[in-house]
């Protein structure tokens, strides 16, 4: 039960991420992909700010009478990973658009089939 | 939208507020929460919302492309230019405690410097990304 | 100055990037990129001098102290990836120009070095950093912008192709991430040096080993080992040439070195090929994809898919020298990451240069070839000896020192199936020069030869296949000091 | 203490039903407002977990730019998911395999909040103890990515630039073809 | 003269052969005369270090560039290798004159890439013959099967290329997959893979490994034709005559069989061998090929599938003899190595002739050409003699030492072996002179003798043939050193 307890939010995020990774997966619309991706980056955000937290800890901006801070670190290592995941989804995007311009369809399968009569 | 004359007003009235806050959370980040990541955004947004309203053609006029391209460029180069002048001041690489009189005023002015940086490549990026997706429309 | 070489070896490229896009004009950013690939070039060598002297450089990005800040820590292995990556993109900087005016439209050729600079100046931090975070960031950099650099193939296919790359390559940099996590919750720290020194204190848990691997998984997706791959034949096949060529030397092999620094350096060879059985299961992947990957690139029509599925047959070799946990299979690995980089460079040029003037690279296309483009189609031949393994090449030596690691390691078995499997490179490669020598074309009209300024670079790569397979103490001299380095002897 | 965990729980549940309907709601002008909703809360977790700075940028990025951006390709591209014929048994598989193998390593985590677990003891706690002697600024998040981590910093410029260089490669577009499109497109017409 | 000079020079001169070659294509008349010029120059230089070498009390070692550490790419002369470079550039002047006649008779395209592969050829032959360690024999051995393709698929037909894939398949195949395994075992085990007198190999591992290792050559030189790798050999019939020539007598069997002796004498040493009984299984599996390749000749009809065949034979006599592992023995195999080039190249030219002149390929057709070609058929009867092992020829000799060795082995059953094969060898070669002599042709025969150039050839082969039966005694003499 501790173990529940004390473990529980890793593992939420854990199954967060686990439903982005199955979007992603999963699916064959190129734009729910993209969204999968972000679903599943976020959640492994969690994971890391999770790390960070303590117990009956302020966030970390220094203040007067206040001694204990969470840890700076994870969010700073978050903060750089959600740039880097929204300029994942914007070059995403945008060869969202040029696939398209180009097949007239954003289902992977029908891209698929397109590529293998032109291989042929 | 660009016909209807209630968001035309309402944008008129918040996309100054929306910027003057940018602004804030650009040069506040010291102390509260924000920096120039998320100054960026909201600058960012507020010219998309800009563009939104009044269409492309008006914010290009604005901010034409050239000039937003140029801008990226110019944050980053702003950046790792503090870097570079770092460099020249004999210490490391982003080691700011040399651009000013003493170790925390130097970290100040760095810092400033670079989260500026940030924010101009952020806003204009997103402003870029923008023209790019809504000139693609037709 | 020279102290400020380590910051410099990154920064010089990331700054020229920004630069391109404010000079907008494509004469001007070419030659910057030229300029500053053979300035990387030449500092990477200073480095290599200063490391080969010293051991170990390790330089305070920003003046904080390791744990505190981001550390550059450079020993011979980095180094010599340095001047392997840096070395390259001046050649095929050079080569570039006729192939990138061909094969982009003009006014966004600014855009294309820019782009070309950030990929360059991501390999070059993935390699010199001794931050696991930020080794994650630069690996970001260096694949973004080849999702785009890919996506300016002619062929509808290269979007496609990116795409599929896009996904993977932003799962592989994910897990990536959660195994950086993890060894992070369970130690405190992000320095790979600390890392290495904190971690045998929680070897026993269980994060760790799944820290591994996910961190194993990210970049295995990234060096696309079998079953790992399937981003990257259509990449390679449908991307502009110079990117090709660029890619497939440069950018596998940095994640191959991300492999050998994370097994060996940060969780150390004791906890990854002792306590677990990794070698075992990253030797039968390799060796599956070497039979499999080969088998499928004989039968190849499109000769730049051919060679993308020779370079996984190839990166499964380098993995299996990796695997062997001894001298000379790390020295076959490091050594064969130079020789492939020299010869599948050479071959994805020479590639170029018939794009450029046939306008295909159809096998079909190339009957005769070795009549009317005599300098391509030799430079073919000789790349494709070294991919064979055939004696006086570069990839002789790969194959002497990872049969050598396998024979310590007592897996005589393997030695002999090694030797087997290049015998399928005798096939693949042997189907292109008989499409060249031996076929007379149906096409009547006359080729010229490639442009001298493509013919120069690339003839470099040529010749530096064969010397380093006659000359090796610089190659395999180098790789097995890396390798003693990481081993501890 | 007690409230903290029950918003944590609720707004937990929340992003689940989310994540779940993100993946089967077939209109995708629907999905891409879920995945805005799924980033706000994702931002009031991190509120929750102290982590201001990083909601701030959750709630711009994930739920302003990601949105309005993905809206904006939804526009080019219509939308509707097609019903795909693809088997979910794979998939799943490598997902359940990929979340027990994460769930065994989360095993002999620290426990959650524990202050002395070595994240808490190696390393931050001099950005917490020296941010202010060294740079003379209260929010470490900033001090720490401005200044201590700089150059991740300057990496994540660098991702963005790339991004936006990126971006620029694909989609701009020639004046002179943009004519010679039109005129073809014309004579299609007619 | 330097001999480190002199050992470069011969595979400098042939290599340097290759751009005059190619400058003087417009002049056939000059790019042969180079060619033989070249070929001229080249025997006199190995005759040259054959004579300063000889007087020296150990061998001098040339190291061309170090390799990697503790490997590298090195020559040095030595009595075997002398003997082997003197045949084959001795033999190289001979094709050359022999060529010229051929391919100008069969008005042959793509003649000056002929030449010059040629050339090569005979440069990475010099390699195989000098080669001091095992790494360097590896690389100029590879070197020969690769600058031999273009020769054999000289036509460029689909079976032209059909039979260039087998031979560079087979020979690529059992090199990189034996040989090399076999090189860098031994360099596992030694951490040398030098040739030096008496062998590395002494005390290092048990009989069973060094069987084991034995077989690993035995196969692995494909060029040594023992079966079942000798596929190569017919299947490079496909090439023209001067090729074939080339490939049976000159260059590349003769390259495979002197490796295997090399390797035998240098890498194993034969007291060594000898006392372990290690290559007792080898031996066997070349007896098993000497007999059946022949009776497989027998069965042949096309002239020169049945020389192939023969060849086949003929080169596991000089296996055989190398595995049997006596001082005797060696020295036979060592002649045998002369006596098998100088007749085979006779048979060869000769079958080269009657296509010429005749377009004949065949057994059967040649009934009654001994009238129409006298001179030619007279050559090829002293050619059979010589590979059947009769006087007064150079195989009377090497056969005899073959067989001393045998006895001194006390290896009966190869005496048998080696009575049965002389048999069917007689069985395989004479009915070609009885059918020209004795029997009148089917049609009536239009044409005369070869060109002079191939009869001139022919001629030189023949004196050669008959010389070494008459004076034995300075191939004698070099191999004698080998004994020791």
């Amino acid at each position: 039960m501790d173990l529940i307890l004390s473990h529980i939010n890793y593992w939420v995020a854990i199954a967060l991420m686990m439903i982005g990774f199955y979007a992603l997966i999963a699916r064959g619309n190129l734009i729910k992909t993209i969204i999968g991706l972000n679903i599943f980056q976020a959640s492994v955000f969690l994971l890391y700010i999770t790390f960070g937290k303590v117990s009956g800890g302020t966030a970390p901006i220094l203040q007067k009478n206040t001694e204990l801070y969470s840890n700076p670190l994870p969010h700073v290592l978050i903060l750089t990973a959600i740039v880097v995941g929204v300029a994942t989804t914007s070059l995403g995007l945008a060869l969202v658009v040029k696939i398209y311009e180009s097949y007239g369809t954003i289902e992977e399968d029908e891209i698929a089939k397109l590529d293998a009569q032109e291989e042929n | 939208m660009k016909h209807h004359i209630v968001p035309r007003v309402i944008a008129k009235l918040f996309i100054p507020g929306i910027i003057l806050f940018g602004l804030y959370v650009q040069f506040h980040g010291d102390y509260g929460p924000g920096g120039g990541f998320q100054a960026g955004v909201i600058i960012g947004a507020a010219m998309i919302l800009y563009g939104l309203i009044y269409g492309l053609n008006d914010l290009k006029k604005v901010a034409p492309s050239n000039i937003i391209i140029s801008l990226i460029a110019f944050g980053f180069l702003l950046y790792a230019g503090v870097g570079i002048v770092t460099q020249i001041l004999g210490a490391n690489f982003l080691e700011y405690g040399v651009l000013g009189h003493t170790q925390k005023e130097g970290q100040h002015i760095g810092i400033i410097l670079v989260e500026l940086g940030v924010g101009i490549t952020v806003a204009s990026v997103m402003v870029i990304i923008f023209y790019m997706f809504a000139g693609r429309k037709n | 100055m020279l102290s400020q070489l380590p910051a410099l070896q990154v920064v010089i490229p990331l700054i020229a990037a920004p630069l391109c896009v404010i000079l907008r004009n494509k004469e001007i950013s070419c030659l910057v990129s030229q300029a500053v690939s053979i300035v990387s070039f030449l500092i990477s060598l200073i480095l290599l001098q200063q490391v080969l002297n010293q051991n170990v450089i390790s330089y305070a990005l920003g003046g904080w102290l390791a744990p505190i800040g981001i550390e550059y820590r450079l020993d011979i292995l980095n180094t010599f990836i340095l001047v392997i990556v840096s070395g390259i993109s001046s050649i095929v900087t050079i080569y570039s120009k006729k192939s990138i005016e061909h094969e982009i439209d003009s006014e966004k050729i600014y855009l294309f070095y820019t782009g070309y600079l950030l990929m360059f100046s991501g390999l070059l931090g993935m390699s010199i950093t001794g931050d696991a975070f930020n080794v994650f960031v630069f690996i970001e950099i260096s694949s973004l912008s080849s999702y785009a650099m890919i996506a300016m193939g002619k062929d509808r296919r290269a979007v496609s192709a990116s795409f599929t790359y896009l996904v993977m390559g932003t799962v592989g940099a994910t897990f990536f991430l959660i195994g950086v996590g993890l060894m992070y919750a369970m130690t405190g720290t992000l320095n790979m040096a600390d890392l290495a020194e904190r971690l045998p204190k929680v070897y026993e848990t269980k994060a760790i080993l799944v820290s591994f691997a996910f961190i194993s998984i990210g970049i295995l997706l990234k060096l696309a080992l079998f079953p790992l791959h399937l981003w990257l034949p259509n990449a390679y096949t449908y991307a502009p040439s110079v990117v090709s060529a660029f890619l497939s030397a440069t950018a596998t092999k940095v994640a191959i070195y991300l492999l050998i620094r994370f097994g060996y350096t940060v969780f150390g060879s004791d906890f990854v090929f002792i306590k677990y059985p990794t070698a075992e299961i990253l030797a039968s992947l390799a060796i599956v994809a070497i039979i499999v990957c080969s088998l499928v690139a004989i039968f190849q029509t499109n000769i730049k898919r051919l060679l993308a599925f020779s370079s996984l047959a190839q990166v499964g070799y380098i993995i299996l020298g990796i695997s062997l946990n001894n001298l000379n299979g790390l020295t076959a690995a490091i050594v064969h990451i130079f020789n492939h980089a020299i010869s599948k460079g050479a071959l994805f040029l020479a590639m170029g240069c018939i794009a450029l003037v046939i306008g295909s690279v159809k096998i079909k296309d190339m009957e005769g070839l070795g009549k009317k483009m005599p300098f391509t189609a030799f430079a073919i031949v000789i790349g494709g000896l070294s991919l064979i393994g055939v004696p006086l090449t570069a990839g002789f030596i790969s194959k002497w020192y990872i049969i050598l690691g396998a024979l310590d390691k007592g897996w005589w078995v393997l030695a002999i199936l090694l030797l087997l499997t290049s015998l399928l490179a005798l096939v693949y490669v042997w189907r292109i020069i008989e499409a060249m020598y031996f076929r007379s074309s149906e096409n009547v009209y006359k080729i010229n030869e490639a442009p001298i300024s493509m013919l120069i670079p690339m003839y470099v790569l040529v010749i530096m296949t064969i010397y380093f397979g006659i000359e090796t103490s610089f190659s395999a001299g180098l790789a097995s000091e890396a390798a003693k380095f990481l081993i501890g002897t | 203490m007690s409230l903290e965990i029950y918003i944590d729980l609720i707004l937990v549940i929340f992003l689940a039903i989310t994540g779940i309907a993100v993946i089967y709601v077939r209109n995708l002008f629907a999905v891409a407002m879920l995945s805005g909703i799924y980033s706000l809360l994702m931002a009031s977790i991190f509120v929750v977990l102290d982590a201001v700075d990083v909601a701030f940028t959750e709630a711009a990025v994930g739920a302003g730019i990601s949105t309005i951006l993905m809206l904006g390709v939804l526009a080019i591209t219509g939308n509707r998911e097609k019903v795909s014929n693809k088997s979910p048994i794979l998939p799943l598989l490598i997902v359940i395999c990929t979340g027990a193998l994460l769930v065994y390593g989360t095993w002999d985590l620290p426990i959650f909040g524990d202050p002395n677990a070595p994240v808490h003891t190696h390393v931050a706690p001099e950005y917490i103890a020296n941010t202010y002697k060294h740079t003379g600024m209260p929010n470490i998040v900033t001090a720490v990515l401005a200044s201590y981590r700089g150059y991740d910093t300057l990496g994540e410029v660098g991702v963005i630039f790339t991004a936006g260089v990126g971006v620029l490669l694909l989609l701009s577009r020639r004046k002179t073809t943009n004519k010679l499109n039109q005129k073809s497109k014309s004579e299609d017409q007619s | 003269m330097d001999i480190n000079f002199l050992i470069i020079l011969t595979i400098i001169i042939p290599l340097a052969g290759v751009p005059l070659i190619l400058l003087s294509r417009n002049s056939p008349n000059l790019r042969e005369f180079i060619t033989i010029l070249t070929a001229s120059i080249l025997f006199l230089t190995n005759l040259l270090l054959t004579i300063n070498t000889l007087g020296l009390s150990e061998s001098k070692t040339f190291v061309i560039v170090n390799f990697f550490p503790g490997g590298s790419i090195q020559l040095t002369p030595e009595p075997l290798g002398l003997i082997f470079g003197l045949i084959a550039s001795g033999l190289w002047i001979v094709t050359s004159i022999y060529s010229i006649g051929y391919m100008r008779g069969k008005n042959e395209k793509n003649q000056t890439r002929f030449y010059c592969f040629f050339a090569l050829a005979i440069a990475a032959t010099m390699g195989v013959a000098y080669a001091g360690n095992l790494i360097t024999l590896f690389i100029f051995y590879e070197a020969l099967s690769l600058s031999t393709y273009p020769l054999v698929t000289h036509h460029q037909s689909e079976s032209a290329k059909q039979g260039g894939r087998t031979y560079l398949g087979v020979l690529l195949t059992t090199s990189v997959v034996f040989f090399l395994f076999g090189i860098i075992w031994i360099w596992s085990i030694t951490g040398t893979t030098e040739f030096v007198s008496g062998g590395i190999l002494e005390n290092e591992i048990n009989p069973y490994l060094t069987g084991i290792l034995i077989l690993l050559f035995i196969f692995g030189i494909g060029k040594a034709g023992v079966m079942p790798f000798h596929r190569w050999l017919p299947a490079a019939m496909v090439a023209p005559t001067p090729v074939s020539a080339l490939l049976h007598a000159v260059a590349v069997v003769k390259a495979g069989v002197f490796s295997v002796l090399k390797i035998t004498v240098y890498t194993f040493g034969v007291e060594n061998l000898s006392s372990n009984g290690a290559s007792e299984f080898a031996m066997y599996l070349a007896a098993i090929t000497i007999v059946a390749a022949s009776i497989i000749a027998l069965k042949q009809n096309n002239i020169k599938k049945m020389l192939a065949y023969s060849t086949v034979s003929q080169l596991s006599y000089i296996v055989l003899a190398a595995m049997i592992v006596s001082s005797n023995s060696i020295i036979g195999s060592t002649l045998h190595i002369a006596s098998h080039a100088f007749g085979k190249i006779t048979l060869f030219f000769c079958a080269g002739a009657i296509y010429v002149a005749s377009g004949k390929t065949e057994i059967s057709q040649l009934k009654g050409i001994g009238k129409a070609m006298p001179l030619t058929m007279a050559a090829f009867l002293i050619g059979s003699l010589s590979i059947i092992g009769l006087p007064p020829t150079g195989g009377f000799i090497s056969k005899w030492y073959i067989l001393l060795g045998a006895i001194q082995q006390e290896e009966f059953i190869i005496l048998l072996v080696l009575i049965i094969s002389t048999l069917l060898s007689v069985a395989y070669l004479l009915p070609v002179i009885y059918l020209s002599f004795f029997l009148t042709p089917d049609s009536k025969i239009d044409h005369g003798e070869a060109p002079t150039a191939i009869l001139i050839a022919l001629g030189i082969s023949v004196t050669l043939t008959i010389l070494l039966f008459l004076y034995p005694t300075p191939i004698f003499q070099i191999a004698k050193f080998i004994g020791n």
